[in-house]
């Protein structure tokens, strides 16, 4: 039997990267990707917990961290295409028009 | 297992009425042709739904909906907020050219979101509430699909948003392995009864959650978003996210904190105090050279997040009640002052910057005249609502001991006068540049009394 | 007897009438208001003097003026012989100026201004006199000073009259401070400041000390040199004297009457009110006595070279007002007393005389100018060879009784500096007879040295002018008869009439003593005069010579002994330096407006700081966050 | 608590005085802006009004009793426990009367010089007036403060709007140099209320003792704001720049009333409230009241600007006031209260008499004038009064404030009284040279064209000649407010509340 | 132990794969990449006897979300994309930061503890399939948070139509 705590480090592991990514890409997708990511290595400790714990909970938030992050990817893209119309760039340095 | 027995939905009615509004209104919207229609049904919708808030209050859902004073009180702010904005953007979407029903539906449905954060009694109900206010908000802020500002402020909010929900999550999820549950008051009992108090991982949820909630109200230094949020995005929205979201981030801050995290209140008092000095003190500074107004108040927006959290730090039931006071003084004041800005945008006109109120004072009196008030207010002069909510705010504080971050508070709040008044300087002491006419409607007008007599009346007879 | 409340408020009531209705009505008859005023009031005089000789003397409250907790002092009067005398002086002098005034004044553009004034100093005046506690004698005393800074500054268009008055006023000021002191510390020692409380517990503290500013002194020494402090600015005293000879700005009935008869002479008055006080004090009588000594001889010598005929009168008041001092000083309050009653006819005569020889002159004031005027004014001649004569203490006269009998109590009186101070008198003596004849031999003597115009313009003044000087006159021929001492057959009434008020100073001295003193001083008076004759008739070459040979003396005596530039070089620029260097250009700008405007501008710098941090990028947002984030974390779980 | 006296008189006499010119500049406010002359009787006649009505203050008052008197108390805000409680006693009734005077004078001297945007003008002298009575009658801490602080927004707009031409550094600087002092003064009543068992009655929180150090930091809080508004030496630079650049009107109320609020709120709060702070702060208050004397009088002998003379004047007068207060014996503290009236009369007056040569030159520099006398004599014979009273000469009002003060503060501190006195011989100094320059000596071309005053401005002077002289002659009808009051006001200092040292930690656990 | 072995291998390719997810230069080939970390994450799930989280996981994520993202990529044409460098400039700071934070949260978990045990046990699960009991739970328990998704779902739909429609009416 797998020891909770594997799952644990690993979703950490995960996540961390995650945030690695967000911090040091400069493509959008790649960004939203990185959060998508995040989201990813939270459901695996949750389905983790869940399991250990016997209980339904967990999966239950997984579900729905799952639709919020089709939800969230409909909507990003849908902002992404919108900026792309006005400004043909994905690099989040060129889209800083507002500073100070 | 029990067999499924159907909730009460007494108390959830508010909610439910507010869904089935919504929607209506999104159908409404197909039909009709003038968006001012629509408008005035989302108002008479609203008028609805508070309607049925009165006395729709208990426990349901197993304890997943919580619908008590405190609920009530925020649902209150929102559904103010939310009318208010209607308001004023009956006239405002239109001279943007994005005249839309959609607009309106959305609100609905972010301020749904809010009541739900509001009374959430648990944890994933107060995710999924959190979501559903933010995505609508996300979308209101880009709302203006040929603007390139626009849809850079609704990208930057969206983007970061996710982020910090992304920690949110992994709080939820730590405490979910710790107790096994997403119920709030079962986690504060079971932190209670088997000591965890001291355990690393529960501060470190704590943590999370208070990074994901400083990130909803705008607080130092998971702000950055609100600036560029607040300037890009439409007037009127940024209005309601200067309130709105803040105020249920508030809520769910004072929620989970007072219940689940009540067994560790020196933990999240030590991390939130710095935070709110942090706030009060960038928010106020920054501000000071800030040239377009919007912008101005999205950082005097921060500081004002900063005010309030002292009413969270003292931790105290007294306090709580000083942040709800302030919340919806906020409100007031602030949607207030966007109505007078909302005002300035005409055709081809922005009418965002500070400069473009010099002299206004001899052109528009009236208008000067109200701005006045609502700045006098934001700064925290008697007789203005801001004062009796700062006051209370500041007084809860000192009476839970903090007297030192009173004293910090006070000094920002007097270097926050200088922004404040330079507003009323340039609208009463220069003379006007070019000749600014003023778009008005009776809508505005309407918010602009509301807001005003709201202003004065809390400042003179706070009871 | 209440009618005495006519004195001091008729010319209160004449400065009222002249101010409000002087400029649109009056106009030209303003002078009747006034006159008619002061001849009420010196009627009145007359009758308190008789009631007074009578032995009525009369100390009541008019109202309660300011009270506050256990300070209570009200607004009263106290009529007692040294008042009486002081009445009658005041009256006299101030009602025969009037009248003078009339004829010196005709056709100013000011005149019923000049007027008002004049009232309104007679009421300040007879206040001051007046008053049965120090707060009233302190109205009193800063109103004519006030009076006098407005008469002086009378030609306010002239720089020099208006720096005059000023001049006057403050230095003026710089006597009261003390002055002020003096009285709260009378009220903190007694409890009250009317005099006749304080006179007679007076006697309980004389052994008290205090410790004043960290200097352990004896209290009524401390309350005497604070008092005399006043006195000395008032009676323009060394080293507060620079004030009156600029004071000559002013009209010349001006002078006559405030800075010789009567307000100059305030100074005299304090000193015998309260020599209750002071002949408790040792030290306080021997720097009176010293004051008056040294001022009296420092104006006699300055006196003796100028040329400015007013100035001359001017310093020779100096020098007499030493005397008065030098008197008090000695403990010979009464000899004081009837030297200023006295003095103030002469004096007042002397420059009436001078005041109708400039309206000859057309306002010429330059000995070096004028000569043989007898022919042509003689009235003016006469009165004033006889005021010259008075104060040069020849036989007789009135300035000869009142000049000696300070000199021999200076003498046989008790006081350690006596023999001293009588020396220097003497010396004195000898001068004023010099200069006071070198000024009527350089005016009326001699060939006219003035232009042509000038000798056509020369004439005898008019009635009204020339008949106040021969009233004058009277008195200073006859003032001083009421004083003739035993040696002389006299009954000397005058002390006797003073002693209740001023006591008299036990003397040890023979009868053949005082004589010889007496002689001396005659002597040293005739020596004076002859001299004078001599240089300025005989051999008007030998003063130039001297001046040639002492050079240097010559030039210090001219120049004043240089105290005005000392002043203003020690005090009055450095004020105002400070005042533009330190406090505008250091304290307030550099320092406290540095900080004032300082601090918001660095939180402006601050500010500008952070809003560059705000930059734009997205992934420094998030890296903000993330970094906030771990702060915290490190923070909470290393703690 | 300690009784008061209710109100006697068939109406709210308090409510209507500070309501009235409220009601009043409503009343403006529905009139059109193009009828400036309506607006302006209006305002003139609602101001005579109020003074008109404040008149029984002076008749009625007892002054027989240290009590409150007038009083009027309602609920206002129940939870806080915070009442609508006025009242004035011998300390106070004097200001309320000086205010609605000056508001008066203050309207007919902006009568022709105010031209644009006259409507908010005259409004915001009418708020201003209301609240300052406001100040003075409040019983109420939170009332008070909330009056205290409106205050600031129609002075503001005063300076900013209607000054010279530097006026909005200076508005600027007035509001944010008394807002700091005053949120601090915040956090002090805060801790008052919590401390004393939650109450904001000043009359009940005077019958409560407070450890020693909460006093003492209480008292700088305090300081903060009473020592800006007064101003105190080190934090006066204020008051050049606002009474520079303000309007005429403004100048006059600033220095009649606005900047007595400080040393009032010495008198009020401070010394009664914290008894032992005060005693133990008594020689540094009198080393900076001494040093404001010499300091303010001194570098009056720079100025070449006309108001700001006679605004560095005020800082040493005010000197002389708190010095007074802080002498804390009789004779200092009601001569210090009487100065404050006298200042407020005499620079008032001041001022009003440099708008109006003002409006005919529109000129401040002291070197453009000269030989005014000539030309203006009734204008030269009012200024003199008003330099005499201000250099304290006997007879005017202000002899009786500086002697009752120096004597005081020689019973005091003796060297408090000897350099006091120094100041009188300076203050000599500067007003007379400043006199001399403007009125004497040749007169300018400028100056020779000039007018003298028309009736309109001699009305508007003449009830401070009045005043001087009659508080200079006969005192005694304001002292008489004053006695019993004063003399309770000593004995809460001197007998103290008994206070025992408490650590500053406990206070804390204290207001928990 | 042939379960650590397994573990051990997914655990080392899901970290391996998510690595190359964010450090691509080319969008086209993260979206790959990360299709075929999802398949594995799903076969964790299996392994914590999820099926049916493991289902979703591949038919809505893999499914549905990353083909839109593969859609959107290639709707913006990449070209300039791949010109400019993929990192920016102070990666290494990103770097630092992130393996702090991992630190941080590490040397927290060292305390977990597990909470107390649910009555799901995994033969209750393996009794009635993992589907039913967790679609019992959906429609019971969780009806209140389940009707809230659908909102959510609904605004994303409204919110994708305003923004990313063409052209508008009005």
């Amino acid at each position: 039997m797998i020891p909770l705590s594997w799952y644990l480090y690993l979703s950490t592991v995960v996540f961390v990267i995650g945030v690695f990514g967000f911090l040091t890409r400069r493509n959008i997708i790649i960004m939203f990707m990185s959060v998508e990511l995040m989201l990813n290595a939270v459901n695996i400790s949750l389905v983790a917990f869940s399991h250990y714990l016997q209980d339904m909970r967990g999966q239950v938030l997984v579900f729905f961290i799952i639709t919020v992050a089709a939800a969230e990817a409909a909507i990003g893209l849908a902002i992404i295409i919108a900026l792309f119309r006005n400004k043909a760039t994905a690099h989040v340095d060129e889209i800083s028009e507002m500073r100070g | 297992m029990p067999e499924f027995v159907m909730p009460d939905l007494g108390p959830v009615m508010p909610e439910i009425v507010m869904t089935c509004l919504a929607l209506a209104l999104l159908l409404a919207d197909l039909f009709i042709k003038r968006k001012e229609t629509v408008a005035f049904l989302g108002i008479i919708f609203i008028g609805i739904v508070s309607y049925t808030l009165v006395g729709a209050t208990g426990t349901t859902f197993g304890g997943m909906f919580v619908s008590d004073g405190y609920s009530m009180f925020f649902k209150l702010i929102f559904i103010l907020n939310v009318l208010l904005t209607i308001l004023i953007s009956v006239k405002y979407i239109a001279v943007e050219r994005v005249n839309f029903g959609e607009y309106y539906s959305l609100i609905l449905f972010a301020t749904l979101g809010m009541m739900i954060m509001a009374s959430a009694g648990d944890l994933i109900v107060l995710y999924l509430g959190l979501e559903l206010m933010a995505l609508s908000t996300y979308i209101l802020a880009g709302f203006i699909r040929y603007d390139i500002k626009s849809n850079e402020a609704a990208m930057k909010y969206f983007l970061l948003g996710a982020f910090a929900s992304a920690f949110l999550l992994y709080g939820i999820s730590m405490i979910y392995g710790l107790t096994g549950t997403t119920d709030l008051k079962a986690i504060a009992f079971f932190i209670v009864n088997n000591g965890l108090a001291e355990n690393p991982v529960v501060t470190l949820s704590m943590i999370l959650f208070a990074v994901a909630f400083s990130f909803k109200i705008a607080a130092v230094p998971f702000h950055m978003w609100a600036p560029d949020a607040y300037e890009g995005a439409p007037t009127s929205v940024t209005a309601f996210m200067s309130v709105g979201p803040k105020a249920a981030g508030f809520a769910v801050l004072g929620r989970v904190f007072m219940t689940a995290f009540a067994s560790v209140q020196i933990d999240w008092a030590a991390v939130l105090t710095p935070i709110a000095i942090l706030t009060m003190g960038v928010g106020n500074i920054v501000a000071l050279s800030q040239t377009n107004i919007k912008r101005m108040l999205a950082y005097s927006s921060i500081a004002h997040a900063g005010y309030a959290l002292l009413g969270i730090i003292a931790g105290t039931s007294d306090g709580m009640a000083s942040v709800l006071n302030y919340m919806l003084i906020y409100a007031f004041m602030n949607i207030g002052a966007f109505a007078v800005i909302i005002m300035l945008r005409s055709e081809g006109f922005k009418g965002d910057t500070l400069s473009d109120f010099e002299g206004l004072a001899k052109t528009h009196p009236l208008a000067s005249a109200l701005m006045l008030v609502f700045m006098f207010s934001l700064t925290g002069i008697p007789p203005t609502a801001g004062f009796m909510g700062k006051f209370y705010v500041f007084m809860s504080a000192i009476n839970a001991g903090y007297m030192w971050l009173v004293i910090v508070a006070v000094i920002f709040s007097a270097i926050s006068a200088y922004f404040y008044l330079r507003v009323v300087m340039l609208m009463y002491m220069k003379e006007p540049k070019e000749e600014v006419k003023l778009t008005t409607s009776p809508a505005v007008g309407l918010a602009l009394a509301i807001t005003l007599a709201a202003v004065i009346i809390i400042g003179i007879l706070p009871s | 007897m209440n009618y005495y409340l006519l004195i001091p408020f008729l010319p209160l009531g004449a400065f009222l009438i002249n101010i409000l209705l002087g400029r649109d009505f009056l106009k030209e008859k303003a002078h009747w208001v006034s006159i008619l005023a002061v001849a009420g009031s010196w009627v009145v005089s007359v009758a308190t003097m008789m009631d007074v000789l009578a032995g009525k003397t009369l100390n009541e409250d008019l109202y309660m003026w300011i009270a506050s907790g256990d300070f209570r002092v009200g607004v009263g009067f106290l009529i007692d012989q040294l008042t009486a005398i002081m009445l009658i002086v005041v009256t006299t002098c101030s009602t025969l100026i009037h009248i003078y005034s009339v004829g010196y004044m005709h056709g100013d553009k000011g005149y019923y201004r000049f007027f008002a004034y004049l009232s309104l100093f007679t009421f300040c005046m007879l206040m001051l006199v007046m008053a049965n506690n120090f707060l009233q004698l302190y109205f009193g005393w800063e109103g004519v000073g006030l009076c006098s800074y407005f008469l002086i500054g009378y030609y306010f268009d002239k720089k020099s009259a208006a720096d005059a008055g000023k001049k006057a006023f403050i230095v003026n000021r710089f006597g009261d401070f003390g002055f002020g002191l003096g009285i709260i510390l009378i009220f903190l020692t007694f409890g009250t400041i009317y005099y006749e409380p304080v006179f007679t517990q007076v006697g309980g503290v004389a052994a008290q000390t205090i410790n004043f500013l960290g200097f352990e002194m004896n209290l009524v020494t401390l309350i005497a040199l604070l008092l005399f402090c006043g006195a000395i600015g008032k009676s323009a005293q060394m080293p507060l004297h620079v004030w009156l000879p600029d004071a000559m700005e002013g009209p010349t009935p001006v002078s006559a009457l405030i800075h010789a008869a009567t307000m100059v002479t305030a100074g005299v008055f304090l000193l015998a009110r309260c020599n209750a006080i002071f002949s408790l004090s040792e030290t306080a009588m021997i720097v009176t006595a010293v004051t008056g000594a040294v001022t009296s001889i420092f104006a006699a010598t300055i006196a003796l070279v100028q040329n400015d005929i007013k100035r001359i009168i001017a310093y020779s008041t100096l020098s007499q007002l030493g005397y008065m001092f030098l008197a008090c000083g000695v403990g010979a309050f009464t000899a004081g007393v009837f030297h200023l009653y006295t003095h103030a006819f002469f004096k007042a005569l002397l420059f009436l005389c001078a005041g109708s020889v400039m309206h000859a002159m057309a306002g010429e004031l330059n000995l070096q100018k004028m000569g043989g005027l007898k022919k042509y004014m003689p009235v003016t001649y006469w009165t004033m060879l006889i005021a010259s004569l008075s104060i040069a203490g020849f036989p007789g006269l009135a300035g000869f009784f009142s000049k000696d009998e300070i000199l021999w109590l200076a003498y046989a009186g008790a006081s350690p500096v006596g023999k001293f101070v009588w020396a220097i008198g003497t010396i004195v003596a000898f001068l004023t007879a010099f200069y006071s004849f070198r000024l009527i031999f350089m005016t009326f003597h001699g060939k006219f040295r003035g232009t042509h115009e000038q000798e056509h313009h020369l004439h005898e003044s008019p009635k009204s002018m020339t008949i106040p000087l021969l009233l004058l006159c009277i008195g200073a021929i006859g003032s001083g008869w009421v004083g003739i001492p035993h040696l002389l057959g006299g009954g000397a009434h005058f002390t006797e009439f003073m002693n209740p008020v001023l006591g008299h100073p036990e003397v040890h001295g023979t009868h053949a003593e005082e004589g010889i003193l007496m002689a001396v001083s005659v002597v040293a008076g005739f020596a004076g005069i002859g001299l004078a004759a001599l240089f300025y008739i005989v051999r008007t070459d030998i003063p130039v010579k001297i001046a040639q040979q002492f050079r240097f003396v010559y030039k210090v005596l001219f120049n004043k002994y240089y105290v005005d530039e000392l002043y203003s070089f020690t005090i009055v620029r450095p004020t105002i330096w400070i005042a533009r260097n330190i406090l505008v250009g250091i304290t307030d700008t550099r320092i406290i407006e540095a900080i004032v405007n300082g601090v918001p501008a660095s939180i402006g710098a601050f500010s500008q700081l952070l809003r560059r941090m705000q930059t734009g990028f997205l992934h420094h947002y998030a890296a903000i966050m993330a970094t906030g984030l771990l702060i915290i974390i490190a923070f909470m779980l290393l703690r | 608590m300690e009784q008061v006296i209710m109100n006697n008189l068939g109406f709210p006499i308090l409510t209507t005085l500070i309501f009235l010119p409220f009601a009043g500049a409503a009343l403006i406010l529905l009139v059109k802006r193009s009828n400036e002359s309506l607006v302006k009787w209006l305002s003139l006649v609602v101001s005579i009004a109020t003074f008109v009505l404040s008149i029984p203050l002076f008749t009625n008052f007892d002054k027989s009793t240290h009590l409150m008197q007038f009083a009027e108390r309602h609920n206002w805000i129940p939870q806080w426990n915070v009442t609508y409680y006025l009242g004035i006693d011998g300390i106070s009734v004097l200001f309320v009367l000086l205010s609605t005077l000056v508001t008066i004078l203050c309207v007919l001297i902006s009568w022709n010089s105010i031209k644009n945007k006259a409507k908010e003008f005259y409004i915001s002298i009418l708020i201003m007036e209301g609240a300052m009575i406001g100040v003075f009658c409040s019983l109420d801490f939170m009332l008070f403060y909330l009056f205290w602080e409106a205050m600031l927004i129609p002075m503001y707009l005063l300076i900013g709007v209607w000054g010279g031409p530097n006026r909005v550094y200076a508005a600027v600087k007035f509001f944010l140099y008394t807002l700091i002092g005053s949120v601090l003064m915040l956090v002090g009543i805060i801790v008052l209320y919590l401390y004393a068992g939650r109450t904001f009655d000043i009359l009940e929180l005077m019958t409560k003792t407070y450890p020693y150090n909460m006093q003492v930091w209480l008292f700088w809080a305090f300081f903060a704001a009473f020592a800006v508004k007064v101003p105190m030496f080190p934090v006066h630079t204020w008051l050049p720049d606002a009474h520079t650049e303000a309007p005429t009107a403004g100048s006059v109320i600033l220095a009649a009333v606005l900047i007595k609020m400080g040393a009032y709120g010495f008198l009020r709060f401070s010394l009664p409230l914290l008894p032992e702070a005060s005693k133990a702060m008594t020689p540094a208050m009198l080393v900076l009241s001494v040093i404001a004397i010499i300091y303010g009088a001194v570098i009056c002998l720079a100025q070449t600007d006309l108001k700001r003379l006679i605004a560095y004047s005020s800082v040493s007068h005010m000197g002389f006031v708190t010095l007074g207060i802080f002498a804390l014996n009789t004779q200092g503290m009601e001569g210090g209260i009487l100065q404050m009236i006298n200042h407020g009369v005499v620079t008032g007056a001041l001022f009003l008499s440099v708008g109006i040569i003002y409006d005919r030159t529109h000129t401040r520099q002291i070197s453009d004038y000269g030989g005014v006398a000539s030309v203006m004599p009734v204008y030269a014979t009012a200024f003199i009064i008003f330099t005499l009273a201000s250099i304290g000469f006997p007879s005017t009002n202000g002899f009786i404030g500086e002697f009752l003060i120096i004597l005081g503060g020689f019973a005091a501190r003796q060297w408090a009284g000897v350099l006091a006195a120094t100041g009188i011989i300076i203050g000599a100094g500067y007003m007379l040279w400043l006199y001399q320059r403007i009125f004497f000596m040749e007169t300018s071309p400028k100056v020779a064209v000039l007018k003298d005053m028309d009736a309109r401005e001699v009305i508007t002077l003449l009830p401070m000649v009045i005043l001087i002289f009659w508080i200079g002659i006969y005192p005694d009808t304001f002292l008489g407010f004053m006695h019993e009051s004063v003399r309770h006001l000593l004995e809460r200092v001197h007998t103290g509340s008994g206070a025992e040292i408490a650590s500053f930690k406990n206070i804390v656990e204290n207001i928990k | 132990m042939l379960h650590k072995l397994f573990f051990g291998y997914y655990a080392f390719v899901i970290i391996l794969l998510s690595l190359l997810v964010v450090t691509r230069k080319n969008p086209v080939h993260s979206v790959m990449w990360m299709l075929l970390l999802f398949f594995h994450i799903a076969s964790i799930y299996l392994f914590l006897n999820a099926e049916f989280i493991a289902a979703i996981q591949v038919i809505v994520y893999a499914g549905a979300i990353l083909v839109l993202f593969l859609f959107v990529v290639l709707l913006l044409n990449l070209r300039e994309e791949l010109k400019v460098k993929s990192f920016i400039g102070s990666w290494p700071a990103g770097l630092m930061i992130s393996v702090a934070i991992l630190i941080g949260i590490m040397s927290a978990l060292r305390h977990f503890v597990l909470g107390p045990q649910g009555e799901y046990s995994i033969e209750f699960i393996q009794r009635e399939t993992h589907t039913k009991a967790l679609g019992k739970v959906l429609y019971t328990d969780f009806l209140f948070p389940f009707e809230i998704a659908s909102l959510v779902l609904l605004v994303a739909i409204i919110g994708a139509i305003v923004l990313a429609k063409r052209k508008m009416k009005s």
